[in-house]
């Protein structure tokens, strides 16, 4: 396994590498401007002082270059020299946002915490969910339970975020005012009261985005349990005595779970690339607002970062993925 | 103790050929019947799925013979009659600007389900395609994990808006304004939202593959067209099924979002995903407006769900009839 | 044996069955597995269910575990009564699933047909063993965990601590079966249920396993319910049998009443077909059994080729799999599955392949197919060179040649009908119209005994030995030159088998076709084969006509497994509590080992016997 | 009492990128640094020039703008300090005038320097900028939230190309405002607090405050209409309806002023058929095949209701207009005589131009049908309206084909890209602009004839509509030599007739106000629209 895990990371080099170019030209062939949200009012001449200003003078390929010695050398060595006090890049420039001339890896830093608190959280809390109503629709098919569960799970699935987002503030912001409607990203949490106040600003964002993600996960989970629950070995448990907890929980369960886990594994990048609607929503402000409102400004170097990191996150989970479909499943090896 | 009819085999060595059923009593039926009859009786069997059946039916009808019945322009506009409750006129009322709001469901479902359907069925059989063939073929598998990789990094708006102004012009030219929109979304959609689905039947097939009825189906010399066709195909068919019942959903609102990139239909054009965000501002003062596209999307999404576990039920052979 | 068999039939019946039907919800309605069964099981009795398939016996045992019901089966009516110890029958048709839980498993337990695939994937083998300890017996994990160490002992599995911790497909079908028996045995039921507990065993490993299940019988008291189709098996294992035809039981009685006196036509025929080792002592070519064809005895002709001309021949074949490892998956051992083996087979002829379970019987069958490719050698079919095909003739070259694979159930898709899976083939060589096709379909499932209204059915909704016959017809569906039959009738009741193996002399002796016959029934083997092969470790240590190698084994292996092959007679119980084997050294070495070559010596015209240090040293 | 009043909670719907206005040229990143960084001199509510840092605004009366109009001279307020304590002086004035005229700086306000020759520091306390020729209006550098004085200490090193590196200095800049930034989440969030060094000891009265961005208008007006869990919301304009049901929860109010915004429709002079070749499409070399008739226009101006549509779209936050200079006063022409629809007129008017209903309803002459690509950025009100005047217009006689293009592709001026407001591959578009201050005139050269966008000149330029008349030109060209204020002013009354009322070449639609949400625990909020929305926050107080 790990011979095997050795072996892929080598080779996701070069497909990482194209997939950045790909990106790239992507987003230099696609229609707008980064100065498109400067005013109508600033005249031509000015925006292409501005154009020239940001380096947008020079050919794709320089450009391009230089941003792959930014993301795979100025910006290592430049964490390195903030740990070490070293000045192996000093004066080199990093790569630096269009629309905020920050550099783009310290807005990152910024947006982790809350894209992990919130989206992350919304996904645990989705996949544990998601679990046993997959287990108990697919055990019990057809039933009551199964029924509404398909009900509950489809609807879920097909109101859309902005549209469940919008029912919960006014519900419960607007009407009940229980929960704040705005995130608040400053909020550090010190004690009790800071923490119960970063619970219910999570509340509303979470439960939106956990139902959206509990929604798809159960219905694989029920597909899946509902294939091995028809295998041979289920038979054998039973005859051993077992109690059907103990035959559907651990025999059908575990077997089940393998095609789920990828689902959830590849489910995970996605995490990482934020909720685009639910952050705008609630102003949760994460790497999904981030990576939208950079995309609207055509901020090309934050858009290519973000989205080469996401390349990274997914090339890596599926390789976790992979790695975890042989952990599950013993009969896959890979060496 | 043997029975009359098995009798006159003085041993079941010898007896006459062809031997009774053990069982049931309908020796030498014909084996004609073909498979999708089958399915379909066993489809009829689940009541379910018979009821979501009649009810997409009966919402197709909604959306392609309302507008025969019901013969009011969804997109006239009529600023006297803004924000009307039910009447005769208007058995719905009237949206913000006056149109009729039961004219514009039907005219909305008919393009939400048209391009809900199409981009599904894209996204599904390309899903599934790519899946099988990265499974089953080891030689393609690396370089299609890494096209799925690819697709699923790709920032979709970008590549959307790419697609809009590489391709709007040309098929509004060659094919209409609205089929040409119609054909843009749909591809735009299916391109972007197959690989979830190809990733799952890659993994299925992986594990198929290594069951010896494919060494079996092999020796009888099945090639690999209908290897692909006839044994893997019906074999990954519930994750599919499931990727295509999200897969109708996710459409249906990824549309509407479409829209707001300028990529989507032309303002004036209803859909249900539109219908239902262009009302969400105002849902406490109108909450109708957004109840019913919402509940349509919700109940159509539902149908094909019930359906696709009826069909799916149906074509497995191991389910016995419930 | 005998006068235990007596003292338990004074006891009160530990089980007794009585009027039970059970019937199946299919497509076209309600069908009957079992209808109106009953016999008496006493403690410390192998009661033998025997019949033809399909007849009800795996129903028979479900129901008992209550099972039945989770396969979409329904107990229509009937009393199963089991006494738990205590003196109080319970009616097990009546238990509540809770009651049912403490009785499966550890009253009674079950041994399944299909090993392959009764065991769990995911889980080690200790893990699946020590499971039922667990919850019976409220062992600890360390003590069920040592308990089963000693069940695996106890079924002769070769290095057992390394076993526990080993997954199901790492084991080979031989030691998958012998887990699912420790696994069954493991409470030490009152009952044991065998259903074909053998049937994937070579008759090695086969008498070891027999002998420990009449060990525990002894020992413990234990009570046996053996379902099987061999009848030597019956004869040397039973106290009583029933004998079952079609839902029904025909006829029951001791073992030696049913052997030496059977009152019924349908144990007669039974018995009739069973072949017996030794049957064809003096003969020259495999003379098909006596069976009575409509109405009337059928007097068989032996095949006799004249003048046979070589169809298939393999020189210096070698398959080797390749062990990977390390950072560049190379290969860093190799499996010897097939080592330079040479023979050559005749048009019209049959060349049986004996041997071990693991010995590389089916590696060498499918190389000649190139299912899997052969690391080297030479394979000629009719002076055309298999190993130089491209894919497109290779998949035309195989028209001429088919397989019936060893495990039935795997190899039918399962979710294709009957009816498909046998136009296939037909289809994917464009032979014949639609309705030629359909004719011929049909005659396939007159000659393999298979009901016509079973087209319509998918392979879960057959018995064991009805599948194996759909594998056959499948086979046998494009008529062609070569057929290589792995294990093809092991599967199969006595009846079925005698008519399976008649029908592939007949067609033998119509079409000239000639068979590779992979099995490990020394009986059957010596009924059908004008030659036969004996393999051991990947080699064929002893070649010759059937006559040279049966009435003159040569090398010791092959008169090993002489030795062991049951006798189908109740009088001559000779399984002894103590045959001990050598086990099979690895096939697996190092990337440079180069195997000695085989030489062999000459004992007679065509007979050769192998002399090498490797397996002989 | 300065800082007694807590926190003050101000939301924008777009999300603060940078607090420095010449790094983007965005309103909200100006009106951020509003809070922070002054100019020399503001405007008011009324769009007069009123003086920040300086002790008074310089005119030819009190000497400070010379005779000849080539240079103006500011007197800055004495004992100025900077928000670290440092005394503010004239070598800061200069310094950001070098800093934003540098030329590879990419300063975004660069245009408010336009025609400055130099600037000198004559004493600490006085700052002299000499214009290139005579300046009518010498208030532009300097002057109003887009050319804010920066400290040169802290900007010393970020001149030219330097400037986009200097992240610490463009997100914390150290200013004269009411408040200095405390933490700065890029896109999310500014927190500041009360500037100690304040020139007013009394002010601001809030201790803290904080700017957070991001999300939709919406959420932002309901946050503080309906939770008010914020005191302020930038831009709420949200449907008339909601509006009225936001006001109804009695959390807050709306609060707007009226500039020169104005949204309108711009019809194309010159053919943007597809069939034409690349380089010749929607240029003036082929003119458009009915647009270029007047009355076909005018048809189209008068059958729009321009009334109903302001109600529908903008409720309080919009007027119908016909002027494209709808303020300030004197300058404002005060058409109304579009301001009636009238359908029937519209018809006769064609049927006497000759264009006459065909088969299929659509009027036709010559063979060309009156068929209208409309096209206009995505927006609900803007697709709202182009449902309404597709109503309209068909009524007359006229089909419409509806387009929407993404925001940033529409205005994102990407040469590559089809769907541009400048390529104008359409036959109308609708879209709102405005000037920047008080002065008309360099707005209203827009539509000369060498400002057409054209591949010669990569579709660069503003005239979109591609209107060309000399004379036009010429009365542009005497503006700009004219320093009378009344002449001024029927100057530019006399341009803005030209293109909208008389030639009907641009329709003006709605004069859109600024509209914003205060909550009602929050006062002392002055609706502005010739400055930063938050000019007077120093201002603000609670109300209890
Ligand atoms: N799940 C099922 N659905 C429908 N019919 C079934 C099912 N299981 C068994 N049957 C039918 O019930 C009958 C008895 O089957 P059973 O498995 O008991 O046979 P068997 O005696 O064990 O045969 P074999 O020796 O071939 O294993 C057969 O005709 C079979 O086709
Ligand atoms: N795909 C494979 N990869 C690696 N080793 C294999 C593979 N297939 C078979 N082997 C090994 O090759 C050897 C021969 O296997 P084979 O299946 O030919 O045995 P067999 O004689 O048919 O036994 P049985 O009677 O149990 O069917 C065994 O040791 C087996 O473990
Ligand atoms: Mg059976
Ligand atoms: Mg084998």
């Amino acid at each position: 396994m790990l011979t095997y895990t050795l072996r892929r990371i080598p080779m996701a080099i070069p497909s990482l590498l194209f997939i950045s170019l790909v990106i790239f030209l992507l987003l230099e062939l696609s229609p707008g401007d980064p100065l498109g949200s400067v005013p109508l009012t600033v005249p031509p001449e000015v925006k292409e002082k501005m154009r020239e200003a940001l380096g947008l003078g020079q050919a794709w390929y320089i450009r391009y270059f230089l941003w792959l010695k930014q993301f795979f050398w100025i910006e290592p060595m430049h964490w390195f020299d903030a740990t070490f006090g070293t000045a192996i890049v000093e004066g080199q420039q990093r790569i630096i946002s269009f629309q905020s001339r920050v550099p783009v890896f310290d807005v990152i830093a910024q947006r982790i915490p809350q894209t992990l608190t919130v989206v992350g959280f919304s996904y645990l809390v989705g996949v544990l969910i998601a679990i046993p109503i997959g287990i108990i629709s697919a055990y019990k098919q057809y039933s009551w339970f199964d029924q509404l569960g398909t009900f509950l799970s489809m609807v879920g699935f097909s109101m859309p975020t902005f549209f469940t987002g919008v029912v919960l503030i006014i519900i419960f912001a607007v009407n009940l005012q229980w929960f704040p409607s705005v995130y608040d990203t400053t909020l550090r949490v010190t004690d009790w009261a800071s923490f119960w106040k970063q619970v219910r600003q999570m509340v509303m964002p979470v439960t939106v985005l956990a139902l959206y993600n509990a929604a798809q996960i159960s219905r694989f989970m029920r597909a899946s349990m509902l294939d091995n629950l028809r295998q041979d070995y289920v038979r054998t448990a039973r005859a051993k005595g077992l109690s059907e907890k103990t035959v559907v929980l651990k025999h059908v369960l575990r077997n089940s779970l393998i095609p789920v886990v990828t689902v959830i594994a590849l489910g995970l990048p996605a995490v990482f690339g934020g909720a685009i609607i639910t952050e705008q929503v609630f102003r949760v402000n994460g790497l999904g607002q981030l990576l939208i409102s950079a995309i609207q400004a055509n901020d090309i170097p934050m858009v290519l970062t973000l989205t080469f990191i996401f390349a990274i996150l997914i090339v890596v989970f599926t390789l976790i993925a992979d790695l975890l479909y042989g952990i599950l499943d013993p009969r896959i090896r890979y060496d | 103790m043997i029975r009359e009819t098995a009798s006159n085999a003085v041993s079941p060595a010898a007896s006459t050929l062809p031997p009774d059923d053990p069982v049931s009593a309908s020796p030498g039926t014909p084996a004609t019947r073909s498979q999708w009859r089958d399915v379909w009786a066993q489809f009829r069997s689940h009541r379910g799925a018979m009821i979501a059946l009649v009810l997409f039916v009966l919402i197709l009808l909604f959306v392609l013979v309302g507008p025969w019945v019901w013969q009011v322009d969804a997109t006239f506009v009529d600023i006297r009659a803004r924000n009307k409750g039910p009447s005769w006129a208007h058995p719905l009322g009237t949206d913000q600007l006056g149109r009729d709001t039961l004219a514009r469901l039907m005219a909305g479902g008919k393009t939400s389900i048209a391009v809900g359907l199409t981009a599904m069925i894209i996204a599904v059989t390309l899903g599934s395609l790519i899946g099988i063939l990265a499974g089953f073929y080891r030689r393609l598998d690396a370089p299609l994990s890494r096209l799925i990789e690819l697709f699923l990094a790709l920032p979709l708006l970008p590549l959307l808006l790419l697609m809009v102004t590489l391709f709007r012009e040309p098929l509004a030219k060659n094919l209409g304004a609205g089929l040409g929109t119609f054909l843009l979304i749909v591809v735009a959609i299916g391109a972007t939202s197959w690989m979830q689905a190809a990733r799952i039947v890659r993994g299925d097939v992986l594990g198929l593959k290594e069951r010896e009825f494919i060494l079996a189906a092999r020796s009888i010399g099945t090639p690999n067209r209908r290897m692909v066709l006839r044994h893997i195909l019906p074999n990954v068919l519930s994750p599919i099924m499931v990727a295509a019942t999200l897969g109708i959903a996710s459409a249906i609102i990824t549309e509407s979002a479409l829209s707001f990139l300028g990529l989507g239909f032309p303002p004036d054009f209803p859909t249900w995903g539109r219908l239902l965000f262009d009302a969400i501002p105002q849902m406490q003062t109108y909450p109708m407006r957004v109840i019913l596209p919402g509940a349509l999307i919700s109940l159509t999404v539902l149908t094909v769900n019930y359906i696709g576990d009826g069909l799916r039920d149906a074509m497995d052979p191991r389910i016995r009839g419930r | 044996m005998l006068d235990d068999a007596a003292a338990g039939s004074a006891q009160a019946p530990l089980v007794s069955i009585d009027g039970l039907r059970v019937s199946f919800q299919t497509r076209e309605g309600r069908v009957e597995g079992v209808k109106e069964i009953g016999f008496d099981i006493r403690p410390g009795e192998c009661v033998a269910v025997v019949g033809e398939s399909g007849s009800g016996k795996s129903v028979t045992s479900l129901s008992l575990m209550r099972l039945v019901e989770y396969g979409g089966g329904r107990i229509d009516a009937g009393v199963m009564l089991f006494d738990r110890g205590d003196g109080r029958p319970i009616d097990l048709a009546r238990q509540t699933d809770a009651a049912m839980r403490k009785v499966r498993g550890n009253q009674i337990g079950m041994i399944f047909q299909e090993p392959m695939t009764s065991l769990n994937p995911v889980f080690t083998v200790g893990d699946q063993l020590a499971e039922s300890l667990i919850v019976h017996r409220g062992m600890t994990k360390a003590q069920a965990t040592a308990r089963a160490l000693e069940l695996l002992r106890e079924v002769r599995i070769p290095e057992p601590e390394r076993r526990l911790g080993q997954y199901p497909h790492e084991l080979s079908g031989g030691m998958r079966q012998r887990v699912v028996i420790a696994m069954a045995m493991a409470c030490e039921p009152r009952l044991l249920i065998c259903d074909e507990p053998t049937t994937a065993l070579d008759v090695t490993i086969q008498a070891e396993i027999l002998a420990l299940i009449n060990r525990l019988k002894r020992e413990k008291q234990m009570a046996v319910l053996f379902i099987t189709h061999d009848m030597a098996v019956v004869a040397q294992m039973a106290d009583r049998v029933v004998v079952m035809f079609r839902g029904d039981k025909v006829e029951e009685g001791t073992v030696e009443q049913i052997f030496e006196s059977p009152r019924e036509d349908y144990t007669k025929a039974l018995l009739a077909a069973v072949p017996r080792l030794g049957e064809m002592q003096g003969t020259d070519a495999p003379i098909p059994l006596r069976l009575m064809r409509g109405g009337e005895m059928i007097e068989p002709r032996p095949i006799v080729v004249e003048n046979p001309q070589p169809l298939l021949e393999v020189r210096d074949l070698c398959t080797r799999f390749a062990v990977r490892g390390g950072l560049l998956r190379r290969t860093v051992a190799q499996v010897h599955a097939v080592e330079d083996v040479s023979f050559t087979l005749n048009g019209g002829e049959t060349l049986s392949l004996v041997g071990e379970s693991g010995c590389g019987k089916s590696t060498c069958g499918r190389s000649i197919l190139r299912l899997v490719e052969p690391t080297s050698g030479s394979i000629r079919l009719g002076g055309t060179d298999v190993l130089a095909l491209g894919p497109g003739q290779l998949r035309r070259a195989r028209q001429d040649m088919q397989m019936i694979f060893q495990d039935p159930f795997a190899s039918l898709d399962p979710q294709m009908k009957l009816y498909d899976q046998l136009e296939e083939p037909m289809l994917n060589y464009g032979i014949g119209s639609k309705s030629e096709r359909q004719d011929r379909i049909a005659g396939l499932f007159d000659r393999v005994e298979l009901p016509r209204s079973f087209m319509r059915r998918y392979p879960h909704e057959m018995s064991g030995g009805q599948r194996q016959r759909i594998a056959i017809a499948r086979a046998l569906a494009l008529r062609p030159k070569l057929i290589i039959a792995d294990e093809a009738v092991s599967a199969l009741d006595v009846s079925v088998q005698a008519q399976v193996l008649n029908l592939l002399m007949e067609l033998q002796q119509e079409m000239g076709i000639s068979m590779l016959f992979i099995s490990h029934d020394m009986a059957v083997v010596e009924r059908v084969s004008h030659h036969v092969a004996v393999m051991y470790l990947g080699r064929i240590v002893e070649i010759g006509t059937r006559r040279q190698v049966f009435e003159n084994p040569q090398h010791s292996y092959t008169r090993q497994l002489m030795s062991a092959v049951p006798v189908a007679d109740p009088r001559q119980k000779k399984i002894s509590e103590d045959l001990n084997f050598k086990p099979i050294p690895s096939p697996i070495h190092p990337l440079g080992y180069q195997p000695p070559r085989s030489t062999y010596r000459e004992v007679a015209p065509g007979h050769r016997v192998l002399v090498d240090p490797v397996t002989h040293g | 009492e300065r800082g007694t009043d807590g926190q003050v909670n101000i939301l924008y719907s777009q999300a603060i990128s940078t607090m420095n206005g010449y790094m983007s040229g965005g309103t909200k990143d100006i009106e951020a640094g509003s809070l922070v960084l002054e100019p020399l001199a503001g405007f008011d509510e009324k769009g007069n020039i009123i003086p920040r840092l300086v002790t008074e605004i310089p005119s030819k009366e009190n000497g400070g703008i010379s005779e000849d109009l080539t240079s103006i001279t500011w007197k800055i307020k004495p004992d100025l300090k900077w928000s670290d304590g440092t005394p503010f002086t004239s070598e800061d004035v200069k310094f950001t005038a070098e800093y934003c005229m540098h030329p590879e700086g990419g300063c975004a306000q660069l245009a408010r320097y336009e025609g400055v020759k130099s600037v000198e520091a004559v004493d600490p306390l006085t700052v002299k900028v000499t214009f290139e020729g005579p300046q009518a209006n010498p208030f532009t550098a300097f002057v109003g939230a887009t050319s804010p004085i920066l400290q040169k200490a802290q900007f010393e090193k970020c001149l030219g190309t330097a400037a986009s590196t200097c992240t610490e200095q463009n997100t914390k800049p150290i200013g004269t405002g009411p408040f200095r930034v405390t933490d700065f989440k890029v896109n999310d969030v500014v927190m500041l607090e009360a500037n100690p060094n304040y020139r007013d000891p009394a002010k601001p009265a809030f201790a803290t405050a904080m700017v957070k961005g991001g999300g939709d208008i919406e959420g932002a007006t309901r946050a503080v209409m309906e939770t008010g869990e914020f005191d302020y919301a930038w831009n709420t304009q949200v449907n008339p309806e909601l509006q009225e049901q936001m006001k109804a929860a009695g959390k807050g109010v709306f609060e707007v002023a009226f500039g020169t915004l104005v949204e309108r429709i711009e019809l194309n002079q010159t053919d943007p058929s597809s069939d034409l070749p690349a380089d010749e499409r929607s240029t003036v070399k082929h003119p458009h095949p009915f647009l270029s008739d007047a009355n076909v226009r005018k048809a189209l101006s008068i059958s729009l209701d321009r009334q109903a549509l302001s109600d529908i779209g903008y409720g309080e936050a919009g007027r119908p207009t016909c002027d494209l200079v709808p303020a300030p006063e004197q300058y404002a022409a005060k058409n109304d005589s579009c301001l009636k629809q009238d359908i029937e007129g519209a018809k006769k008017l064609l049927d006497e131009a000759g264009w006459v209903p065909g088969a299929d309803g659509i009027r036709e002459k010559d063979g060309k049908k009156l068929k209208v690509l409309f096209q206009t950025s995505v927006n609900p009100v803007r697709q709202e309206f182009q449902s309404i005047i597709k109503q309209w217009w068909s009524e007359i006689g006229v089909e419409t084909e509806l387009k929407q293009v993404d925001g940033s592709v529409f205005f994102g001026a990407d040469a590559g890209s089809p769907d541009t407001l400048q390529k104008f591959y359409a036959d109308a578009q609708m879209y709102a602009n405005n000037f920047d201050g008080t002065d008309p005139q360099p707005y209203l050269a827009q539509w000369t004839c060498d400002k057409a966008p054209s591949p010669a000149n990569q579709w660069q330029g503003e005239n979109y509509n591609r209107y060309c008349d000399p004379a036009y030109d010429a009365a542009v060209k005497e503006m700009l030599s004219t320093t009378d204020e009344a002449k001024r002013g029927e100057l530019a009354k006399k341009l803005n007739n030209m293109i909208t009322v008389d030639s009907n070449v641009t329709l003006p639609l709605i004069d859109r106000g600024r509209f914003s949400a205060r909550s009602n625990t929050l006062g002392g909020v002055v609706m502005n629209v010739w400055d930063s929305e938050l000019w007077n926050v120093s201002d603000w107080v609670r109300v209890k």
